[in-house]
């Protein structure tokens, strides 16, 4: 199936754009942000408003139409496939198979002060009405809050012999969690922690960067809690099959 | 969350409503009665062709010939080529039937593919009028039948809660608009307007059959009128909540349109000669006569009239000329009552369309749509939002329109035409609807009870405002019950548009009624309780 | 000097778009969107937002870095060249280097009712404070109003000995507007017609627009009619100079 | 239009305030005076590394050595590892001079690079305190100074009515910072705020000289300071309006950007000991000592602050925890005045933080920011935008933004930092800032009097809520009067966050005072009117 941007009609491909040139608001530069629209491969081009956005700087909201068409079937992204169990079910099914609690750490690493999402997977209290980690009897959870540099998060888990370890990135300028949340996986990898779960979450992470960064999951915003319970146990309960124990 | 939904939809009088004085309120409607009384004899001794040609579709005339014109026009072109327009369609279907014809179709058939002249009219009226009566009885029927479905789904439903969300599709093509009203369904639209092409309003037939060509809309015809509600009746039972569709009867073909509607369970017509005599210099005499007609079924069906002020202030300003809306308001209230209409079914519209760089322009909004909706509080008000002044900046645009949501919801508007971003660029794509739908969820459900906690300062800016207002609107009305309503449209009382009594198009379709004139449909919906 | 587009920093190239896409919201959809924006030449692209704008359609909001520079200097547009001339120095100019009233005629043409443009030029009133051409003494100025045919607004240009034609045109939904207006200036030329001045004025026409449908000029949002009528005047002086009269 | 400078702001008391119990709000004031109270003997007998290098800076010790660490960082350390920081720096300069160095410039050079233990101080109190008397003096005049040159151009150009609009710029580049602040002025900003970059709070130290990379912001440093405040004189004369810059002082340096930010004529800085605490784990001891002395400063140099109780409100439910910030707010309101801040300089800071799906949000906002309006009527309030619940749907939370813009100006908030559309994805760009102002001066301007027509309903939500957020403000109140402010910080009480006394950053940087400690700059700032 070819997928094109949908506007007033099936397939006309209209997308709305807007952008700030650094000149001065002008007949010019208005045919300026018609061109650059163009040079982008639009067609139809309708500039809709010029702003005098400062002495030296116009801004522009513009119309286009666009030829992109995309083959969708050929479309695939990484899912993680998360069992759909609720709190009971997960405290029951880590009772009956694994028969231990669920030890995890988690911690908002690097520079990082934004505790709100990790606190909302492990606090008590959790997200939307599904209550965090440390709710669950059978699980143990650690929370290391804010600003916690890889290799205390790393020890803290050796310490705790973790099953998982829990990453939240929210700084995303000049690409920090990027640069912040590999290194922690190249210092596991070093230090034979791989063996660990490693998930990471943010409000700009999805499954498939979580892969790409070296964790076995990544999590994006609106997760809650008991899907990454859920996550952890369903990978637990089916190594421990495979008789992949704790390292 | 669901609202039951209020019968009609009843608006439980403002909480804390504007000081004004209730007696200026009923002189001003004594005085729209007067100004309504002074039309009415012209439009009892008048007919016009749509008039005719909707008589004919009541009597379930239908079908076009090979170019497409539809076979009620070709019929009345003849009766009134053959000068018996003045006795009224009905007449001669019926002299028909009493020769030989099997029913109202096979007459018109004959009467508009006949060769030589028409033969002329033996019978008594009563025995033409009794030739037709099972098919009077049918056509009524019919638009009972309509209406009881309509209402039963809707009560087995439910409708969202007010202010409704009002939203346009306008794609050209049929189909398109389907899917796209189904989205919009789906984003939380209440109601869906198919737009009408560009100019429709001007042409004095109805097309036929389903259409995907339009400029700036989509033809209004009973096939495209069928397809969109099937596709509401199939998308509000998976959203489990009642869908409302609404089309445009102002022009030409007003009582036609109205037909069509009443018959396809339309919700709702945008319905009102003042917007054809200005905005599209259709004759007066013409269209006041087609919307008699017109209301009349309409008031039978059930269905809710959107009147078209607010477009007033789109060529005139709406500070200066907020009162010549709310004039105009009671006259249209006025035409509705004289044709049957209960307040429930009188959408008046108003308009959020003062100039956004006023100081204080969103208290002047305020305090004319709380005054609205205080002077007419039966009535489902339609509020309209910003247009001429909205501009290429969707973002500006946007949160002019979050404004707007919000006098909507704190003054308990009745309808709500949601506000699009891109209202200066283009008829709205897809996603802007979506916006707007989240746009206004938003607005509606943070400031649910705001109407509840707003005490109106007697000393401020919103009374004096409104007072003024009103008082302006007295004295307009006062003017044209003294010249009259041809001379006030004439002299630009509205809208500052001039609309001379015999200018504009289709005054040649106004016909004096004959003394012998026959019109059962209308005899029986003028007896409707 | 080449300009590119002005993010959070000079040359970033950071631009926003919106578009909808008629597929159901999922990872998929919204790697679509990634890859939609990819196609465009968008670098660093981050899907701010998928919304459900329907059973299947998606709305995006996206942000991505533009390769795009422009070489601002060498773009070129026609600009009208309007002497800026007040209601006074108008009608002086008229009476002392013309003689006599100009006349013009103007018109919403086609099936295009929007007359508040038309009205804001020609009628009393005027537009923001500047009045309208009916205003000057020594202008004859006729608004026909709307929905006038072409044949009908050079019959009557004919008719009154016009100088200046003026063609108001809102409705652009498929190109009407540019039929419709070239149409008048071809009749114009059959006719014999084209020693008028033809102007043409509307949200979406511009001066380059104007010339391009073979206008003698464009006027676009926010036009005053002072701006009209000293266009008109500046070349009706100018021709007069040349010995270019009334044909 | 132009607004004359109220008296630095002066808040018209609500024209129809809301009926709250004023016996309740005087309650509540004279206990978070004693909270403040309970905290003030640890202030008065304790110092801190940071204070210290403030009184350096104050006596004009300027410089940093080769790998950028700043000469007062480098002097104190050394005070430190001698054990004499009890005595104060001011001492060691002192001595010094006594001993030869020709200005405490030499002075710090002296002890920082110095080899050998530091030479024991053999003079008075008073004989040390003499020693330094003329450039005790030249530091408060560097500040008075400042000071009137603010003033005057202040009182020369005038600033734009309120609610002041307050925007950010965050480019990590100081020059693009400039560029970007002047383009926001010419947009309509009246405030520009210089975000720092990423954990600077968390460094003991100020970085010296101009810098061009920074993450989420840009370094706070002396030098960033002057080229702000360069292109802000500049842009200001051009567009005839005063233009304030704002920085941040909260964190481990907080009473030396505090005299940076006074010497450089900053107009505010955010300064709250509470919010290094609780947002960036800084020891509590440390941050309120350092707050303190930071607030003198700050008094002196006609700064005002800002609080950052709205933060409280991302990690705690906006609407369970409402009263923590009325609460917080009186406590820093007893801590400001007790460092000598008039309430003129007090911009305590709240936050329209409700998550966006609750029904009556809008009115709950509402409650809230006349609440905090009206008990602190002559307090430069800072109104803050919804961050948390923003989504990456930008018409969406600009439309969020445009109710939070109509709130700020109905119930006449002073500083209002304008929301952001992108607030969910980046740090401004350009462009968002231009969206935000044109959005903001529409709806200021729309609604300029719609605080003059609200009379609140007396049995209305609004004025249920803000009886109930008051109420539970005293409750709470009450508790930590009890318990005292370690205790109540240690078990959450605040923001939902839990610090105890002794935990977090900084807490080596707390020093006893000797008993002949000596602070000269402190005693003067002390005696100040
Ligand atoms: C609250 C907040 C703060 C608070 C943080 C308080 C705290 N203790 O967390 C305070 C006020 C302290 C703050 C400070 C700053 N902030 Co801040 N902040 C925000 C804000 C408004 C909300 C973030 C939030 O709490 N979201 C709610 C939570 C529940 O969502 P979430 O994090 O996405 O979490 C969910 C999922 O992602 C997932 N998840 C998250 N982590 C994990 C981990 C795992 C393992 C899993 C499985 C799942 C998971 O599950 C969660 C629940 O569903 C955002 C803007 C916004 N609306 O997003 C800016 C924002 C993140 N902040 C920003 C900035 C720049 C800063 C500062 C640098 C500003 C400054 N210079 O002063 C500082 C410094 C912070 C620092 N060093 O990190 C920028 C970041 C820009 C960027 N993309 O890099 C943002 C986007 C604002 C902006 N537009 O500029 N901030
Ligand atoms: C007012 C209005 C109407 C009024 C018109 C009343 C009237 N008598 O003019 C009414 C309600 C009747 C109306 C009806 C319709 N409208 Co309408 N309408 C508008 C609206 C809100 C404002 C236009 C306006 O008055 N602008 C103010 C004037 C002053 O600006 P202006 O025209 O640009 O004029 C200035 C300059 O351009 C210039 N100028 C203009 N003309 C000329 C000529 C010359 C010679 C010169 C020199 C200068 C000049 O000078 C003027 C002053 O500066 C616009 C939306 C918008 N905000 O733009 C939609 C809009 C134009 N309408 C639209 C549509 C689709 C319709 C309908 C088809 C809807 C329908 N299906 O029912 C109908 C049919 C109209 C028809 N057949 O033409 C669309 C057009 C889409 C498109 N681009 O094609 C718009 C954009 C709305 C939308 N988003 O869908 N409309
Ligand atoms: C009352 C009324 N009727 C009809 C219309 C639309 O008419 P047309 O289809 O002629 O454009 C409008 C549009 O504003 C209206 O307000
Ligand atoms: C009171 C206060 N101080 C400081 C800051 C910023 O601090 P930092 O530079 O540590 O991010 C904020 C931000 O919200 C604040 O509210």
């Amino acid at each position: 199936m070819k997928v094109r941007a949908y506007g007033d009609r099936r397939d006309d491909g209209r997308i709305q754009l807007s952008f700030t040139l650094p000149v001065a608001a002008s007949a010019k530069a208005k045919e300026a942000a018609r061109q650059f629209c163009e040079k982008l491969g639009l067609k139809n081009v309708l500039v809709a408003t010029m702003e005098k956005a400062g002495r030296d700087f116009s801004f522009f909201v513009a119309y286009g139409n666009s030829d992109v068409a995309l083959e969708y079937d050929s479309i695939s992204v990484p899912e993680v496939t998360v069992p759909t169990w609720d709190f009971k079910e997960i405290n029951k099914i880590i009772k009956e198979k694994i028969g231990r609690k669920v030890v995890v750490v988690g911690a908002c690493t690097g520079s990082d002060a934004h505790t709100v999402g990790i606190d909302a997977i492990i606090n008590m209290k959790g997200f939307a009405g599904d209550k965090g980690l440390e709710a669950y009897p059978w699980i143990d959870a650690h929370n290391l809050g804010a600003q916690v540099d890889n290799i205390t998060l790393l020890a803290r888990a050796q310490e705790l012999h973790a099953d998982a370890v829990l990453v939240s990135q929210v700084m995303t300028q000049r690409d920090l969690h990027l640069e912040n949340s590999s290194q922690l996986i190249e210092i596991a990898r070093k230090n034979n922690q791989r063996g660990l779960l490693f998930l990471l979450g943010g409000p700009r992470i999805d499954h498939k960067l979580g892969l790409e960064l070296g964790y076995d999951a990544g999590f994006g915003p609106g997760t809650k809690p008991s899907e990454v319970a859920s996550y952890i146990v369903d990978v637990l309960v089916k190594r421990k099959r495979k008789g992949e124990g704790k390292k | 969350m669901r609202f039951a939904p209020r019968a009609l939809i009843g608006y439980s009088p403002g909480v804390h409503p504007l000081p004004i004085d209730d007696a200026i309120v009923a002189e001003c409607r004594a005085r729209a009665g007067r100004v309504a009384d002074g039309v009415h004899q012209f439009i009892d001794e008048h007919t016009t062709v749509s008039i005719e040609r909707t008589v004919l579709r009541a009597y379930g005339v239908d079908g076009a010939d090979e170019s497409g014109v539809p076979l009620v026009n070709r019929c009345v072109e003849r009766i009134v080529a053959a000068k018996m327009i003045g006795r009224g369609a009905a007449s001669l279907i019926a002299a028909q039937m009493l020769s030989g014809a099997k029913d109202p179709q096979e007459a018109a058939e004959r009467i508009a593919f006949g060769s030589g002249d028409l033969p002329a009219i033996t019978h008594s009226s009563a025995q033409l009028a009794a030739a037709l009566a099972p098919f009077t009885k049918a056509a009524i029927v019919r638009i009972d039948e309509a209406r009881r479905t309509r209402e039963q789904s809707r009560a087995r439903l439910g409708t969202g809660p007010t202010p409704w969300k009002y939203l346009i599709v306008a794609t050209g093509n049929i189909y398109d608009d389907a899917e796209q009203a189904r989205a919009a369904a789906q984003a939380g639209a209440d109601i869906i307007a198919v737009i009408r092409s560009t100019a429709q309003s001007l042409i004095d037939y109805v097309p036929y059959g389903a259409t995907t060509e339009g400029f700036g809309g989509t033809w209004a015809t009973q096939e495209n009128f069928k397809i969109v509600r099937a596709a509401l009746d199939e998308e509000q039972e998976k959203l489990g909540r009642y869908l409302m569709q609404v089309n445009y009867s102002s022009g030409l073909c007003m009582p036609e349109i109205a037909y069509l509607g009443a018959v396809e369970r339309l919700d709702m017509l945008l319905n009102d000669a003042m917007y054809g005599i200005l905005f599209r210099d259709i004759n007066p005499r013409r269209t006041l006569c087609d919307q008699y007609f017109s209301r009349r079924i309409i008031a039978r069906a059930g269905i809710i009239i959107n009147t078209g002020e607010d477009n007033y202030l789109t060529t005139a300003d709406a500070v200066d000329s907020a009162h010549t809306v709310i004039a105009s308001q009671f006259i249209n209230e006025a035409f509705a009552r004289m044709a049957g209409l209960p307040d429930q079914q009188m959408g008046l519209g108003h308009a959020f369309e003062i100039d956004k760089g006023i100081e204080d322009s969103f208290l002047m909004e305020m305090a004319q749509a709380q005054l609205v909706r205080q002077i007419f509080p039966k009535h489902p008000i339609k509020w309209m939002p910003s247009t001429k002044h909205k501009s290429g900046d969707i973002f500006w645009s946007h949160r002019v329109d979050g404004l707007f949501d919000l006098v909507g919801v704190a003054t308990e508007q009745s309808i709500e035409l949601l506000g699009m971003m891109t209202e200066s660029i283009h008829t709205p794509l897809l996603q802007d609807r979506f916006v707007a739908l989240k746009g206004a969820d938003y607005v509606f459900n943070a400031a649910r009870h705001f109407s509840e906690e707003l005490l109106w300062n007697p000393q401020g800016r919103v009374v004096a405002r409104a007072k003024q207002v009103l008082s302006e609107a007295h004295a307009l009305l006062g003017d044209v019950e003294k010249e009259g309503m041809w001379s006030a449209i004439a002299r630009g009382a509205f809208a500052d548009v001039k609309r001379p009594e015999l200018g504009g198009r289709g005054l040649a379709g106004v016909i004096e009624k004959s003394a012998d004139y026959l019109n059962p449909i209308l005899d029986a919906l003028e007896e409707t309780p």
